[in-house]
């Protein structure tokens, strides 16, 4: 799983480098949210710029991500997501769990 | 096969990795049907989600002891009908008892059936001589 | 099928607007294939090519009276090789006996079989039980 | 097939507007050179650059177009190849008879 993360205001903004976030590569993202917790990182920004593709079982990783950052009362926020991509979250009412952004630029000014 | 119809059989390895190819080659069968009026690649990317999920399922639960080492699927369309069929090789299951998931619980997976019952327009899941299919089906207008 | 391969069986209308169908799941498998170490984009441009021209052949050649209303195309990725066998039902010709174009004579038409041998390991032409059958053999290091 | 064709200084510039350049489409690319120069056009600059794919009949298309140029003692170029169908051109020496250019720009200045 191709990504890159840096450190802006006190956010890890993970940036995702993949066109699809499937199946294959979930649960590396899933485990990668684990670990940034676990490693007492609070404020997540999943930038989503690049996927063009997401199953049930990528919108599954980033749930469970979003459940770690309530245990660790922290935050887990979406960015640049895709139209299509954006749909899918609509589909499965997540877009109501999430708090998603226009841009990574945007949700940082929050 | 229907006639003029387009059909593929495939056989790739029951491996995750595989399943980016299986999405492209559904996106690149939505893209050429000329009598669909919807938006193209909205179709596009219904078909290459149905048949990762699909697919995704047969790898995780349809091959137990690792008796297949191949996933088996057929698409085929014919004048107003994009049909896909997926093989698996495990104990199969009732399709219709499972639920719609629940929007307020925060599940990490389950979502799988429901997207592809959502996007399709007709879905089964059958016992075969030989282990199970999923059937799913989308009308072309 | 090879233990582990990837196999695609497609039938398509022997009409030329599928050739683009033809070539892009082509493409798609020729970056999928994780042994070649030679450039994927330059396999993928090749894999396109002689499927698009075999297509070609097999639509203006291979159908004399209309017999068939499809092409029939078989893909086959095994270990080291990669395996296109495209069926048609003409009356067929010597493969061997197609001579490298005349560079300096400027002919509209001619190059397809030589893009074929060019770019591919094996090229054999064969007439079959039931039609006429040419395979392309491209090895993957 | 999609082209828009434009004329400056005396060419006309033919582009392309086609992924694949295949036995489905080049017939006609055939018949609008034959058109050009039926019709008096002398100088023909066609501009691939949206090209991505070309075939055996796509060059063939093309040596008719040429052809038909020096027939009518007029001309016919090429501007922007993409590398693999540049590719094509050299695997059958066709860049040994048609003058291609890296530009359209570049081919008006000559
Ligand atoms: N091919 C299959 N064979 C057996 N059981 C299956 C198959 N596909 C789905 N299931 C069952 O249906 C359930 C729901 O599937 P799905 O919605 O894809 O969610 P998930 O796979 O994430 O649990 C699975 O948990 C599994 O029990
Ligand atoms: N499938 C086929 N059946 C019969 N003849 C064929 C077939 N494919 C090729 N040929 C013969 O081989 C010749 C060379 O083919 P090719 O190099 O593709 O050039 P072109 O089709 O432009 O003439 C054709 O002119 C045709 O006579």
């Amino acid at each position: 799983m191709n990504l890159n993360s840096e450190i802006i205001t006190g956010n890890v903004v993970i940036h995702v480098k993949e066109e699809r976030l499937d199946a294959h590569n979930s649960a590396e993202l899933k485990l990668e949210f684990q670990k940034l917790f676990a490693s007492g990182s609070q404020n997540l920004l999943v930038d989503l710029k690049e996927v063009r593709f997401i199953d049930s079982s990528g919108l599954g990783a980033l749930v469970s991500g979003f459940k770690n950052a309530t245990t660790s009362h922290g935050s887990l926020r979406l960015a640049s997501l895709q139209p299509q991509v954006k749909s899918m979250f609509e589909l499965t009412r997540l877009h109501r769990v999430f708090e998603i952004y226009q841009t990574v630029a945007e949700a940082l000014e929050k | 096969m229907e006639k003029r119809g387009i059909e593929l059989d495939i056989k790739v390895p029951n491996q995750t990795r595989y399943l980016s190819l299986i999405g492209r080659i559904g996106e690149d069968i939505a893209r050429e049907i000329d009598r669909y009026s919807g938006d193209r690649e909205t179709l596009a990317y219904q078909i290459n989600l149905v048949l990762t999920e699909a697919m995704s399922n047969a790898i995780k639960y349809g091959n137990p002891d690792n008796r297949e080492e191949t996933v088996h699927i057929l698409i085929n369309i014919s004048d107003n009908e994009l049909f896909i069929r997926i093989y698996d090789y495990g104990q199969g299951f009732d399709i219709n008892e499972i639920p719609t998931p629940d929007f307020d619980a925060l599940e990490d997976r389950g979502r799988g059936i429901f997207l592809i019952k959502a996007l399709m327009d007709s879905v089964q899941y059958r016992k075969q001589a030989d282990g199970n299919m999923l059937e799913m089906i989308k009308q072309l207008h």
